[in-house]
């Protein structure tokens, strides 16, 4: 399985790629866009921080343990950090895969594996 | 033999730096080490710890290591 | 719940849409793209053809019936007719919502009664 | 009365024509309507039949309709 882990700190552009083979049959894109309100209150963005170095290994270890049940043939997973405005995307994940029930679980599961336990923060606004 | 600490988020409000290094023992845990260095910081049940980039118990020995961080409860996507 | 059910014999190209409003946190786009392997034989691509009137009807009914248990800001669905080359995209389905599991339920779930409940075909190769 | 029957997919094939109209009457079941029109077709398990853009039984009466559809099994997607 093909991944690509990435951090950026501009703005997230999910563009068309290009299909790696002709067996793909599903294409699942995950946006996580920040809301505006945080715990009730409007706020203009979040910031991110993360730990970037455990957090790649970990996002690697998580992707391999995820393909064996699932397997997809790319995966990429793009984190924004810093400043992310209101209506923008923070997290991007892309999976292809032969059949859509491998892409959707993955794309399922990398995100609450995610939220679970790589270390990547949202910062309360200063 | 010295260790890099590293804090992130609300741990690194509360211990007020970002980075240090510690002089440590490789039977020393995670838990002694930073009790030498910041007496009045309890991690509690929410904060974990990372030794070399993985998970690691508060009470086990470090062993050879290089960089520990205090990973307080993660909020990405 | 905004909804949108489109039939086309164009190319499928999903573009960034405007969100509907600052409380949408997740974005789901599934593509479902067509393989060059069918049944073991290699394929240029498929035929979709659709009973039009009543495949409108039936995901509008369904799209109602997902929305109780997953509700969502907005739910895109889009299926191509007519010849689909290999490689390109026969399904598009986007689904805007306040948190990601309402998005991706309602993804998957939509994929899936599509599957078993609306009259569209894909045709075998002449 | 007159009902519009439609064919698709592999019943297209099989029936040999797309579209065509028949006499019927409300008490009149799909599966009656469709052996007047093609004595020799059976829908068997897995053709379901339309009335109207709903799916309906292949026994009950039509009713009042104006478009009867045989529905092959579905592949969308």
């Amino acid at each position: 399985m093909e991944t690509h882990i990435e951090f950026t700190r501009s703005r997230i552009v999910p563009s068309e790629t290009p299909l790696p083979h002709r067996e793909v049959g599903a294409q699942v894109d995950f946006l996580g866009i920040v809301r505006e309100l945080e715990n009730g209150a409007a706020i203009p963005g979040l910031h991110y921080d993360a730990y970037e170095t455990m957090a790649r290994l970990q996002l690697g270890k998580i992707l391999t343990e995820l393909a064996t049940a699932h397997p997809c043939v790319a995966v990429w997973f793009v984190h924004r950090l810093g400043f992310v405005p209101v209506g923008e995307a923070s997290l991007f994940v892309r999976a292809l895969a032969r059949h859509r029930r491998e892409a959707l679980e993955m794309t399922t599961l990398l995100v609450e594996r995610l939220k679970a336990e790589v270390p990547i923060w949202k910062l309360p606004p200063a | 033999m010295q260790l890099k600490i590293l804090t992130f988020a609300q741990t690194r409000t509360q211990l007020g730096f970002s980075e240090c290094s510690v002089e440590y023992a490789p039977t020393d845990t995670p838990r002694a080490i930073l009790r030498r260095l910041a007496p009045d910081f309890d991690p509690g049940r929410t904060v974990r710890v990372a030794v070399d980039l993985e998970y690691a118990d508060w009470d086990q020995p470090v062993g050879v290591a290089t960089e520990l961080a205090l990973i307080p409860p993660v909020s990405g996507g």
